[in-house]
């Protein structure tokens, strides 16, 4: 079976700082897999990773199959992107060019070609960074676009359709009709491929964290953020938003698909406040909870899209044993639900009862692997945990 | 609910009577009298309050006092046009005299038009304004027949040849660049270069560096005079020691006297102190004795306005529509209506035929200039 | 069937606020009537762009100091259309609106990722260009010499002139844009623009792609603008470059930062209260210090940031209200169920 | 080659021009990227303290008939003085509120002030009256060709070239100077290192707000205009320098001002006059969008 997160070689640096160094990690389908290790570890640093927050510097990560860092090795990325480039010159500055042949001579004057050399220069240049989504290129590229339709629709007016099909434009427009019915699509054609995931993965682009949450991976946060002057429902409402498809139209017209979608919402997260036993808290607003019950309510957040991985980030923090101990049940039931949990705990009680697989991060390194009484054992952990710190440097 | 319905018919009397028992005829007069331009709208209020308080020592308009109603728009369309519905909806308002710049009359026009309340300008020079509403009618002559004027001017008295423009952005002043433009190549001036600067600038050093290199005989200022003695002063000290600078009637304002390096600057205007014929000594006279200065054109057109709108309301009542038609009436040399600064009369369109003269800073002073154009 | 005492508060205050709209011309004010009538359209046509303006600060929490530029935008979009085409306002409201969108998308998809300040920055400086180019482009728009002679709005054939025409009409196009935003609102993307207010971090994490509602909210609340603009032309039949400066824009945040930012009703009642105020002032101050009277406007917006961020009515007391509405209608189905 | 020789002279005037318009929006900048660089907030009011910068000179040469440079130095001290009262007032209790309120505060604070500075002085533009300057000021301190620089632009070289020089030897060799680079970098672990937070931003406040009162009244003097609005235009544009800079560091300060106030003279002399402002406004618009970092600043990264 294929596990539902696979983590292969990762590493993040800040600078000189070494956040994570070659982790790999493995979590198969409704499992609970512990992540520990002292503070600084790179626990947090490794969540955010996954959820798409900052970008891994080295490795992989594939979710239910899917790689979401870009899966290439830098000279693959690079060829690539060397391709589409030569493909980029050729659609940019050769057809320009090309039709410009066809220009009566007498149209050349220096200073137009000059300029239009250069403009077709910064085409080229531009492409590169068009291919990395750069915005000033993104930008450009519609000005190019739309001047290449207006220059294109100004010959045809100037001189008649039939000279501005053979390119009249160079030294007023550098670019007439031909060209723009040929860029434009094929433009918005690339444009359109580089926003399929795929495509953006093979461009070397992460995958961004809201489409990660919509591929099915929930998470709560160490420093809780909730959406404090919203009600709890509407929190837990917004935590389904990737489930939902009705957008400015739809809200407008308020049709029959838009209102159903509001009331499986609604029943959704009235389920999921249940489930966390928020339910009598579902109409005050977040910021009047109780700190607890913020963690209940940030859980119940994540679960209501019914993720396929459930990150939990130090969820007993501040919680007191009964709370704990329900925690644990939960836990339980999401693993029942089919749900795989990565849970990051300081409690090594709480851990050792509930997880099926730990992993120990220490300096950014996983030093060790396996069930709780194996990790128990392990030496190296007892050192990092009780030996404590920069000795083990 | 009877209580209700008592209340409110108390307020209806109220209301009601309040107006009908005010006895003084208002005129009101609206401009900037505060703001960048508040120097031009003193001229106006000084004008306007001194007729005022003419025709009341006189007895007031068929034994009606006058009062004359202060309206601040500060120049800005928006502010123009509330005051313009207060004003329309004013019963007791029968007639006005008002608007300052031309885009503060082009917002309110369409309100008096609708309201069929007729309004004289003493100031918005404006060409577009006359065709637009029938109500709307002005005592000063049109940014066109300045310009014209001046280029005039500056080929025949002057004999220029080569003249750059430092135009602002605003109407009166491209008008104005328009029409001279337009006449300075039919008379074969040369226009070097034509600049621009909008009103919240300081610095003209680029552009004014841009035309010490073209050497110009003169630069034409066709704007107002705030910015006129800053570019008067930079093009100075730029080094320009010797162009001629000259501008319209925006730059005819006591403050460009303030200015040592103006010297020598001569304006266009529609009136003229010492050219001025006998009726205007009376109000020079009484425009000294009472403010302590010469009055500018603003004073004196304003003057000319008030005591134009009064006549109106003398011969026709306070009736809009009536004294709109009279004003229209007024439409030949014979018929028009003697004031301090000439003679005035108006086309169908509402706008009027006047003389403009021309005047130089002298020893930081304003004179008549020798030669005048006739 | 529902019991009388269902029907909830802001249904009753709805309908009472129409009525109140639609009777106000006939009410006895004597001949202040029209004066009073303008004032109010001035300040429902205001409460139409500060609800637009509240999307972008109020509902996505990113300053935005350019709106004015889009109103300028929907005046002379409105203004030309009627000019060289004679075009009828129920064609020109959308277009102009269509406008305004176009604007705020290429506008906001480059910089809506910026930082807040940044962001600011980049929308006040959008809005400076806009009028230097309504002010420069003479072809266009015949620069600082205004587009006069903007034929007036007609229904049916009816051409409207009289102040409470206009006054009915605003106060329809209101009723329109407050059914708009409140859907808006109350719904996915309310709720995500929400999210994105609270914590941008927590709302990509729950699914929120940041740029397309960022640029949604953006393009949404231009185009209120520029609609309000649309309006502004036909209705002023003249409009000029000076009417779209910044101080508009600051004028619009001044309204829903003291109403209450985020919160629908808040926004339209600071404009209900500051709009008119200008008039009151008009009245009380004397005329050298008028000029000035955006020293109150300035003195409003520190005064409220220190002691009443929240403004009138706070975001967050909007947010529970609406809460207990939920409550009432789920406990409402509960009981039939 | 006459025209060409005329024309490279043009140029050389403009470029001088640009110059000293460069060095005073370096002046302004200065204070737009201290306040950024310590407390993060674009200080919209800065230009208002320009503003009153001039006039306060204004007032104290002529009302008080005070010498000019006692004028100047007094002012600089006022100015100062308000810088502190501002923060005081306006921003200290907005310290952990959103930074949308203190952006929000700042823009009402800038309103404000200019709107006082109406009430107060008129709208009316007011000028330094001749005989109290040195007579020095506007004589021609060097004369090629047709390209001339006046002593006014000398002094406000130089003396822009100075402080610049005085506040970067005081931003790195001095105690305050270490202290206000740390509170820039983190103001909790700053207190915690016990420095005094708010003194330091008290300091901040007051050098930029010195500065800006001073780039008003070489503005006042340079142009021969002072009026309310001035702070306005002034202001964006030095805070665009300051963008252009690198937001938070002085010699980008310096940098972003003289390179925009070339650029927009440039602009104005051969491009555009209409379009002046919009240079500014287009370069401070594309700096953001492309490189948030400016010419020399480092990149502030966002906290997760």
């Amino acid at each position: 079976m294929n596990p539902i997160l696979h983590v292969k070689d990762l590493s993040k640096s800040f600078g000189g700082l070494v956040a994570l160094q070659s982790v790999d990690l493995k979590a198969e389908t409704a499992q609970i897999v512990g992540l520990i290790g002292p503070n600084g570890a790179g626990k947090t640093t490794l969540f955010n990773c996954l959820t798409g927050l900052t970008p891994p510097t080295q490795g992989q990560i594939e979710f239910r199959g899917n790689p979401i860092v870009p899966q290439f090795s830098e000279g693959r990325i690079r060829l690539l992107k060397a391709s589409t480039l030569l493909f980029f010159i050729l659609g940019w500055v050769w057809v320009p060019l090309f039709y410009s042949l066809f220009l009566p001579r007498t149209f050349f004057k220096v200073e137009l070609v000059l300029l239009g050399i250069f403009i077709l220069g910064m085409r080229c240049l531009m492409v590169r960074a068009f291919v990395e989504f750069k915005i000033w290129a993104w930008s450009l590229m519609f000005v190019f676009l739309l001047s290449d339709l207006i220059t294109g629709l100004w010959a045809m007016s100037h001189w008649g359709t039939s000279i501005a099909l053979v390119g009249a434009g160079f030294p007023f427009g550098y670019v007439a009709l031909p060209w723009a019915i040929v860029a434009v699509p094929f433009s918005l054609f690339f444009m359109g491929l580089l926003l399929s995931r795929r495509v953006r993965l093979l461009y070397g682009f992460r995958v961004s964290p809201d489409a990660l949450c919509r591929m099915g991976m929930g998470r709560t946060f160490q420093n809780i953020r909730l959406f404090f002057n919203l009600s709890v429902l509407d929190n837990v409402k917004i935590g389904f938003h990737g489930q939902l498809k009705s957008g400015f139209w739809q809200t407008l017209i308020r049709g029959r698909s838009q209102r159903q979608e509001e009331e499986s919402a609604e029943r959704a997260a009235l389920e999921a406040l249940r489930f966390v036993d928020l339910q009598h808290r579902t109409f005050d607003l977040a910021s009047s909870l109780a700190y607890g019950e913020q963690r209940w309510l940030e859980i119940a957040r994540a679960l209501v899209a019914r993720p396929h991985l459930l990150l939990l980030d130090e969820p007993a923090a501040g919680m007191n044993p009964q709370e704990s101990a329900r925690l644990m049940d939960l836990i339980f039931k999401i693993r029942k639900m089919g749900t795989t949990v990565l849970i990051i705990e300081h409690d090594m009680k709480v851990m050792m009862n509930l997880a099926d697989n730990i992993f120990v991060l220490d300096y950014g390194e996983m030093i060790a692997q396996g069930s709780p009484d194996e990790i128990r054992d392990n030496p190296r952990v007892i050192e990092a945990y009780l030996g404590g710190g920069p000795s083990t440097c | 609910m009877k209580k209700i319905l008592g209340i409110l018919c108390v307020l209806v009397m109220l209301s009601t009577s309040a107006w009908a028992e005010s006895k003084p005829i208002r005129i009101p007069v609206a401009a900037a009298f505060t703001g960048q331009l508040a120097s031009f709208g003193e001229g106006i209020q000084n004008g306007a309050l001194l007729k005022g308080e003419e025709i009341n020592a006189r007895g007031g308009i068929n034994g009606q006092k006058v009062k004359i109603v202060l309206e601040d728009e500060l120049c800005d369309p928006k502010e123009a046009a509330t005051v313009a519905t207060k004003l329309a909806n004013d019963p007791r308002v029968s007639v006005l005299v008002g608007h300052l710049c031309s885009s503060a009359t082009l917002a309110a026009l369409p309100i008096y038009r609708d309201a069929h309340l007729p309004a004289i300008s003493p100031a918005s020079t404006n060409v577009s304004i006359g065709k637009m509403s029938p109500y709307y009618f002005r005592n000063v002559y049109r940014d066109d027949f300045q310009g014209l004027f001046l280029a005039k001017y500056a080929h025949h008295i002057k004999g220029y040849e080569k003249v750059a423009i430092f135009h602002e952005v605003n109407d009166y002043s491209m008008g104005l660049m328009l029409a001279f433009t337009k006449q300075a190549k039919k008379l074969g001036i040369r226009i070097l270069g034509t600049e621009a600067y909008t009103a919240d600038t300081t610095d003209f050093k680029p552009q004014l560096t841009k035309f010490k290199m073209m050497k110009p005989d003169a630069i034409f200022i066709p704007g107002y005079a705030p910015q006129g003695t800053l570019i008067v002063s930079q093009a100075r000290s730029v080094g320009m020691r010797n162009v001629d600078f000259f501008g319209a009637d925006g730059l005819d304002d006591d403050l460009m006297l303030k200015n040592p390096d103006a010297e020598g600057l001569f304006v266009t205007t529609p009136f003229l102190p010492d050219k001025a014929g006998p009726q205007a000594a009376g109000f020079i006279k009484a425009y000294e004795a009472k403010y302590g200065k010469v009055p500018n054109w603003f004073a004196a057109n304003t003057y000319d306005a008030v005591g134009l709108a009064a006549q109106a309301i003398g011969a026709v009542g306070q009736d809009r529509v009536k004294i709109r038609d009279y004003l229209a009436s007024l439409n030949s040399k014979e018929k028009a209506y003697e004031g301090v600064a000439g003679k005035t009369y108006f086309d169908e369109n509402g706008d009027c035929l006047k003389d403009a003269f021309v005047k130089k800073i002298k020893d930081g002073k304003w004179v008549g200039a020798e030669k005048q154009l006739r | 069937m529902p019991r009388p005492q269902e029907v909830n508060r802001s249904q009753v205050l709805i309908i009472g606020l129409v009525l109140l709209a639609l009777m106000l011309p006939w009410l006895p004010f004597g001949a202040s009537t029209n004066y009073i009538l303008r004032v109010l359209t001035t300040a429902v046509l205001y409460m139409i762009l500060a609800l637009g303006l509240n999307i972008v600060p109020g509902f996505t929490g990113l300053l935005d100091l350019g709106y004015v530029g889009f109103y300028g935008i929907g005046a002379y979009t409105s203004g030309l259309l009627a000019i060289h085409y004679d075009l009828s306002l129920w064609v020109i409201l959308p277009l102009a609106a269509l406008n305004g969108a176009l604007w705020g998308i290429l506008l906001g998809a480059p910089t809506l990722r910026l930082t807040g300040d940044y962001f600011a920055i980049v929308t006040f400086g959008f809005s400076e260009l806009v009028v230097l180019v309504l002010r420069n482009e003479l072809w266009l728009t015949r620069g600082p010499m205004g587009l006069p002679g903007i034929s007036p709005p007609s229904i049916f054939g009816h051409p409207l002139t009289r102040d409470w025409e206009f006054f009915y009409l605003i106060v329809f196009l209101l009723a329109v844009v407050f059914v708009v935003v409140r859907r808006m609102e109350d719904s996915r993307l309310g709720r995500a623009w929400f999210a994105i207010r609270e914590d941008e971090i927590a709302a990509q994490c729950c699914g929120v792609n940041l740029i397309r509602y960022k640029v949604t909210a953006f393009a949404i609340s231009a185009s209120i603008g520029a609609m309000g603009g649309a309006f502004y032309a036909k209705w002023f039949k003249f409009i000029h470059p000076d009417m779209f400066k910044f101080w508009e824009s600051i004028l619009i945040l001044c309204l829903i930062v003291f109403g209450g930012m985020g919160s629908i009703w808040g926004t339209m009642l600071g404009a209900l209260i500051l709009i008119p105020l200008t008039e009151i002032l008009r009245a009380v101050l004397p005329q050298s210090l008028f000029s000035a009277r955006y020293l109150i406007y300035g003195l409003i917006l520190v005064l409220m940031m220190r002691w009443r961020p929240e403004g009138l009515i706070p975001f967050e007391s909007a947010q529970a209200e609406k809460a207990k509405q939920t409550q009432k209608r789920l406990t409402g189905l509960v009981g039939k169920e | 080659m006459e025209s060409l020789f005329e024309q490279s002279s043009l140029f050389l005037q403009q470029l001088v021009n640009g110059i000293t318009l460069g060095g005073v929006y370096a002046l302004i900048a200065v204070g737009y990227t201290m306040v950024y660089g310590v407390i993060q907030l674009i200080n919209f009011a800065h230009g208002e303290i320009y503003m009153l910068g001039a006039f306060l000179a204004y007032t104290m040469v002529t009302v008080l008939g005070l010498p000019f440079f006692a004028a100047f130095a007094l002012t600089l001290v006022i100015c100062a003085v308000f810088g502190i009262l501002l923060d005081l007032i306006a921003y200290r209790p907005l310290r952990n509120a959103p930074r949308l309120a203190a952006l929000i505060t700042a823009i009402g604070m800038s309103i404000f002030l200019q709107n006082l500075a109406l009430m107060i002085w008129g709208s009316q533009i007011k000028s330094y009256p001749r005989e109290v300057l040195p007579p020095v000021f506007s004589k021609a301190a060097w004369t090629f060709g047709e390209v001339s620089l006046s002593w006014l632009q000398v002094f406000i070289l130089s003396v822009t070239v100075v402080f610049m020089i005085l506040l970067h030897l005081i931003i790195h060799k001095t105690r305050i100077g270490t202290a206000m680079r740390a509170v820039s970098q983190d103001k909790t672990t700053s207190a915690l290192m016990g420095i005094g937070v708010n003194r330091v931003i008290s300091f901040t406040f007051a050098i930029g707000s010195a500065m800006g009162g001073m780039a008003g009244i070489l503005v006042g003097l340079y142009y021969n205009a002072i009026f309310p609005t001035m702070g306005y235009i002034a202001g964006i544009k030095a805070f665009a320098a300051a963008v252009l800079g690198g937001i938070g560091s002085v010699p980008g300060a310096m940098l972003g001002g003289g390179v925009l106030g070339i650029a927009e003279v440039i602009g104005a002399g051969y491009i555009s006059s209409e379009y002046r402002d919009g240079i500014s406004y287009a370069v401070m618009i594309a700096v953001i969008l492309f490189k948030p970092s400016g010419l020399i600043g480092r990149q502030i990264g966002e906290k997760v």
